[in-house]
């Protein structure tokens, strides 16, 4: 992948046209569209918030939607209890998933390859089932129901544009954080950790604890895309943070094409359209147009849905 | 007996019974990671294929002759399932892991698809054949024939394939392929071939298992997924690449399974991925890991 | 019984679950609601049932009942000619809920019928409250869903989990007097609720509990260690609730490990009906569960109703197909006095509907939203066309439990 | 004084005695070249004395301070740098990317999360490339180097983080003549302080720039001094070129 990130002046005018058209959107979409657009926007934000795990740091997890479900629940429990504030349920749930992924990162990052991937896999299947069992907080396989809308000051987020933009500008200024993270000496640390971890001891950084703040800063960012499905949804079920949804977003991020935010927006978008709309019309056999796009983008697109929009010499 | 033992023999001789059970189902999973460094998702499906076929062939309540004819489909089926993933598979070799993971997932979604497709969405399940289909006194307490029957096939699989993999040429080309592949071909090996040839046995075992496994879990959509996260809590938990690390992790979950499961019933849902868990945070490179580490 | 289990299918199911069905034999595209065509008043019907995923055998039955009750009216719902769009509701609530808002909002229905999935029916209260439209419940047994959580535009035609097991719990309590039962049931919302029921009746009626276990819930697959402590209570029945595979599994495991000679098993309906009774076989025979309906209930209207439903689909009905035929019923009579399809006018009339007394599950009315019904003891026999849950006694009527 | 020191270092593999028994001094400004037949355990005293490997016996200072149990990211940040035998850069970033990575760590702040360049960083990235001979290729990525370019990074990647203590493992292997010149002037202008310490098979930059050799043979130091006194002594040929005829080296002898 060329050396600087996606931030140069052509792909910001592309940015900045798409960001147009989803800002206009509601205006002539009709309600149901919509509402996919905003689960899209929902799931991007989990993808791409994987991706800083996955792509930057070289650490594939199969348990991230724990931290996507740690903040939803939370960003659900405190909007029925507490308060209905949108901007305090996101910073509660952003703040859950940040608490949920030191807590299981601590743990985690000191594994390695396939070790690592199943050491999130175990550690997602019991917050899951922990989701399950935890009825009195988090209402278990039912689900945590009946979470009123939140409002931004006056305003009631309860018509699908009103979440939509919601959703939309939090997506927007997430990505654009996250962007510029990649872009920092940070990112750059962590790219190093990704490319070569024993050269990066050898230069003097200490692996372990930017491993452990890239996993917490994705942790937060998932709960934050929690907080979005909560807002959105108004229902949250152990499933939403499940062994599926983490799949999903893995190989979301693997379609779109590692290391790239918009890939992973990409690959998100194709993943829920196809499961949510294009999957239903074929009455059930949504799975098996997955695994057909799964296997094509595999073969056809060896760098990524991304990699196939950019221009061959900055592969 | 001590009283103990006594208590929970029924749960200890269960918990070989189905320990045997994961080990020939997830033998093939670790020898494909450990010697191609592929994450096979498709091997769930290729035990469910097993278990269709089990139904298919044998028929709910099967006669012996039905039963071996579902064995030897199911291990025609499986070993030509592996040999075509692994061809398909190589076409990736210059790919991530996790490209090799993506396409094995793409594949494990479209059999599934097609599996429910062919036998539908009903739960099928399988007799075994009628002259193990009785409960025996063992000890003075009653336990299905059949699954005592599993165990002693569990311990000549194990051995055949631990002769394999030591003794044969197969198997010495398996091990140094888990070391070193570049080696492999440098010396001459089509490392294609054999990498088609480990995988199919991989895949033919996985099957078989869907066979054997039929009679406990019959055959249902669902199934494939989660015996693939069983499969890959026992290889990982073993170590990778090798048969006794496979033998040891499936052993050690098979008594999870049901002895934790009736000490600790309602910690039951935490079982299993808290003992993974626990492992890979006190062992990061699984109980049994090779002894050079295999490059994960 | 929710057969709300959601069997995480994990990686490759939880996929799947698509939301909007095709749309068989009737004009898609999203034209506004039909009320007020030329004339003959017409009424639209989103039918939200699982077409993909482990729930499909409940879809099923559930479609056949309402296209059989259509059919045999000349598809008029209360002189409303109805146009049916079905959307797959899956096997959770991912992908149950987008059907919900799709069928609402892209299709423009008057009336929601079906949901088997209780985290379904739950979590699209909201958008029925804003969309003021009904919700015909044909299936989900969690008790909120008419009770803490209720909701005037959401009725059920179904039952409530505690109402089947309670009744059970009751009639032990007679029936096993003096002998310590112990109970059994997957660890999810369902499974407890059963358990509550079944321990509040059985203990009021002076039984005793001699022990409980609580499976993880679709991730059990082997019940051997749950049998052996059974044995080791003390126990001299059990009480279970299991569906689907489970139920399949855990009878079949119940029936090899020997315990069936020595402990006669009790359940709640659902252990032993529809395709899983097939699937269990010899091992389900003498069980005893309680449930609102059976195919073999000797009554005119049963009988005709069982007739058609084998002339038609060449199978025997299930409590689900009862369910939906009694929906499209309790509909017919509504929309013949409703003055109009939002969801306050047809929450009136559903009031107002009175005793249901053609229905083949017998003479049941809506008490709080929710089915106040016969519920049959029934035993598991084996006649020349198979096996079949006999119907033993009529234990009375009960409403959902508070 | 001393910069880096080693007192009876051991490394065991088993029964193999890859390192046994080294004592070695470093003192500041000094240019140590460590020569010996393969398998001699050249690069296993390096990964000893870097960190990689932890040692089986003996002790290890820095500056007079007990670092034998430190970590080798613990040791690179006390000031010891070192190349490694098979070229281990950063294959998905450009030249300038790979210093400037190594550089940041030291130079400028490397958790800082807003894009940023840090201007001192900046320069001593242009300054190594030139220094190495790569300032054309600064935007060209690692992967479409070539050997030689890709050994000269590692040089420079290693300097970036201004070390007190260098070792350099076969810094010259597949260089050009031409390459190999220009090293062995970067080596010879390195700051009077920095302490090096060299692996190299190409005894004639052995003998232009160092002036302190070891010879190591079968894990064991054979010989140190002055590079004159090394290229006289008998032993040391004997090591290299094998004892008396040539022909042991090469047929079974007969049992006597």
């Amino acid at each position: 992948m060329s050396s600087t990130p996606a931030l140069n002046r052509r792909s910001l005018a592309w940015a900045a046209i798409l960001l147009a058209t989803l800002a206009v959107a509601p205006l002539w979409l009709p309600s149901y569209p919509l509402v996919t657009l905003t689960r899209i926007l929902v799931f991007a934000l989990l993808a791409v918030s994987l991706d800083v795990l996955v792509g930057y740091t070289g650490l594939p997890s199969l348990g991230h939607g724990a931290y996507f479900g740690a903040g939803a629940y939370a960003a659900g429990w405190v909007a029925i209890h507490m308060t209905q504030s949108a901007t305090l349920t996101l910073l509660v749930a952003s703040a859950s998933g940040a608490a949920a992924a030191a807590i299981a990162g601590s743990v985690a990052v000191r594994a390695q390859g396939v070790f690592f991937l199943m050491l999130t896999l175990a550690l997602g299947e019991m917050a899951h089932q922990l989701a399950e069992s935890w009825q009195e907080v988090t209402g278990g396989s039912n689900g945590l129901y009946g979470i009123p809308a939140v409002h931004l000051g006056t305003i009631v987020l309860l018509s699908a544009r009103a979440v939509y933009w919601w959703v939309l500008s939090t997506f927007v200024s997430g990505v654009a954080v996250l962007g510029c993270v990649a872009a920092s000496p940070f990112g750059e640390t962590l790219r190093g950790i990704r490319d070569n971890e024993g050269r990066m001891r050898a230069l003097g950084y200490r692996v372990y604890h930017y491993k452990l703040a890239a996993f917490i800063l994705s942790g937060a960012f998932a709960g934050m895309a929690g907080g979005l499905l909560a807002t959105h949804q108004r229902l949250v079920t152990p499933a939403d943070g499940g062994l599926g949804t983490s799949t999903l977003a893995l190989f979301a991020v693997i379609i779109g094409g590692e290391a790239s935010l918009s890939g992973a927006c990409l690959g998100a978008a194709l993943v829920v359209l196809i499961r949510d709309s294009l999957g239903a019309s074929l009455g059930g056999r949504g799975p098996l147009v997955l695994g057909v796009v799964f296997v094509a983008v595999v073969y056809l697109l060896p760098s990524g849905l991304a990699g196939a929009l950019r221009p061959a010499w900055r592969r | 007996m001590p009283d103990w033992v006594n208590l929970h023999f029924v749960s200890l001789l269960n918990g070989l019974a189905i320990g045997f059970l994961l080990f020939i189902l997830a033998v093939g999973l670790s020898l494909v990671f450990g010697m191609m460094d592929v994450l096979n998702l498709a091997h769930g499906v290729l035990f469910l294929t097993g278990s269709y076929v089990a139904w298919f062939v044998a028929g709910p309540s099967p006669s012996w002759g039905g039963f071996l004819a579902a064995l030897t489909v199911a291990a025609l089926v499986g070993g030509a399932a592996g040999a075509l993933l692994s061809l398909a598979c190589d076409r990736l070799s210059r790919r991530t892991h996790l490209a090799q993971a993506l396409l094995t997932l793409g594949v494990a979604l479209i059999a599934a698809e097609v599996l429910s497709a062919l036998f539908g969405n009903d739960v099928h399940s399988v007799n075994p054949p009628e002259a193990l289909d009785r409960s025996v006194s063992v000890f003075g307490h009653a336990y299905p024939l059949y699954r005592l029957c599993l165990i002693a096939i569990g311990v000549v699989v194990a051995g055949a394939v631990h002769w394999i993999v030591e003794r044969t040429l197969l198997g010495a080309l398996v091990r140094a392929s888990v070391s070193d592949r570049q080696m492999v071909s440098a010396v001459g090996f089509d490392d294609r071939r054999v990498k088609a040839l480990v995988f199919g046995l991989g895949a033919l075992l996985a099957s078989v298992a869907g066979v054997l496994g039929a009679p406990i879990y019959g055959a249902r959509p669902g199934l494939d997924v989660t015996v693939l996260i069983l499969a890959l809590v026992v290889v990982v938990i073993g170590g990778l690449g090798s048969v006794r690390g496979a033998l040891l992790g499936a052993l050690v979950i098979g008594q999870i399974e049901t002895l934790g499961r009736a000490l600790l019933a309602n910690f039951a849902s935490f079982l299993l991925f808290g003992a993974l868990a626990l492992v890979l945070i006190l062992r990061p490179r699984g109980l049994l890991a090779p002894a050079n580490g295999s490059r994960s | 019984m929710t057969i709300q289990r959601i069997t995480r299918r994990g990686i490759l199911g939880a996929i799947g679950a698509s939301a909007l069905a095709g749309l068989p034999g009737c004009r898609s595209g999203d034209k506004g609601s039909a009320s007020e065509g030329s004339g003959a008043r017409r009424v639209k019907i989103g039918l939200v049932i699982p077409q993909a995923g482990v729930y499909v055998p409940l879809g099923t039955d559930l479609k056949r009942g309402w296209d059989l009750f259509l059919e045999r009216h000349g598809g008029k719902l209360g002189n409303h000619e109805v146009t049916t769009v079905v959307a797959d509701e899956g096997d959770s609530p991912q992908s149950g809920v987008p059907a919900v808002q799709k069928v609402l909002q892209s299709d423009q229905v008057d009336v929601i019928v079906g949901v088997v999935n209780s985290a379904v029916a739950l979590g699209s209260q909201d958008s029925i409250k804003e969309a003021k439209k009904l919700l015909l419940v044909a299936n989900a047994g969690a008790g909120a869903i008419t009770g803490a959580a209720r909701s005037p535009y959401i009725w059920r035609t179904s039952f409530t989990n505690a109402q089947i097991a309670s009744v059970m719990g009751q009639h032990l309590a007679k029936a096993a007097a003096g002998q310590r039962v112990y109970i059994l049931a997957p660890d999810y919302a369902a499974g407890t609720e059963v358990l509550t029921g079944f321990r509040k009746a059985f203990e009021a009626g002076g039984g005793q509990i001699a022990g409980e276990a609580k499976p993880a819930f679709g991730k059990t697959q082997d019940y051997q260690p749950f049998l052996a402590p059974i044995r080791q209570s003390g126990a001299k029945a059990v009480f279970c609730f299991f569906s689907g595979a489970e139920a399949v599994a855990f009878v079949k495991q119940y029936h090899q490990f020997g315990l069936h000679a020595e402990l006669p098993l009790y359940g709640s309906g659902f252990l032993t009906e529809g395709s899983v009774l097939a699937a269990q076989g010899e091992a389900a025979l003498g069980i005893q569960t309680t449930l609102h309906y059976c195919a073999e209930l000797d009554s005119p209207a049963n009988r005709e109703f069982v007739a058609a439903y084998r002339a038609k689909y060449d199978a025997v009905p299930t409590c689900f197909s009862v369910q939906a035929w009694d929906a499209a019923n309790v509909l017919d009579r509504a929309l013949a006095q409703a003055t109009a399809l939002d969801g306050d006018s047809l929450s009136k009339a559903l009031a107002s509907v009175g005793t249901i007394e053609n229905s083949p599950r017998g003479p049941w009315s809506f008490d709080g939203q929710s089915p106040r019904q016969q519920v049959y003891l029934r035993k598991v026999e084996k006649r020349e066309s198979g096996y079949v849950n006999a119907v033993v006694a009529d234990l009375g009527a009960f409403s959902q439990p508070a | 004084m001393t910069t880096l020191s080693c007192v009876g270092l051991c490394r065991q593999f088993g029964a193999l005695r890859a390192v046994d028994g080294v004592d070695l001094v470093l003192p500041e400004g000094s240019r140590h070249a460590l020569i010996g037949p393969n398998g001699a355990g050249k690069s296993t005293l390096f990964r000893l004395l870097a960190g990689g490997l932890r040692p089986s016996a003996g002790r290890i200072f820095l500056d007079g301070g007990d670092i034998t149990h430190l970590a080798e990211t613990r040791r690179a940040q006390l000031g010891i740098g070192q190349t490694f035998q098979h070229s281990s850069l950063f294959l998905s970033m450009a030249a300038s990317e790979n210093i400037r990575l190594a550089a940041q760590r030291s130079l400028g702040r490397p958790w800082w999360p807003l894009p940023c360049s840090f201007p001192t960083v900046r320069e001593r990235v242009e300054q190594l490339l030139g220094a190495v001979g790569l300032s054309g290729r600064g935007e060209a990525p690692v992967a479409s180097l070539s050997h030689g370019e890709r050994r000269q990074l590692e040089v420079a990647v290693a300097l970036a983080t201004r070390p007190r203590v260098l070792l350099l493992d076969e810094p010259a292997a597949g260089l050009s003549p031409a390459e190999t010149a220009r090293l062995s002037e970067l080596i010879a202008g390195l700051p009077r302080d920095v302490a090096l310490l060299f692996v190299e098979h190409d005894l004639d930059l052995v003998f232009r720039l160092a002036t302190q050799v070891t010879v190591m043979h079968l894990g064991a130091v054979l010989m140190q001094g002055t590079p004159e006194e090394v290229r006289v002594s008998p032993e040391v040929q004997a090591a290299y070129l094998g004892t008396g005829q040539r022909e042991d080296l090469f047929l079974p002898r007969e049992p006597e």
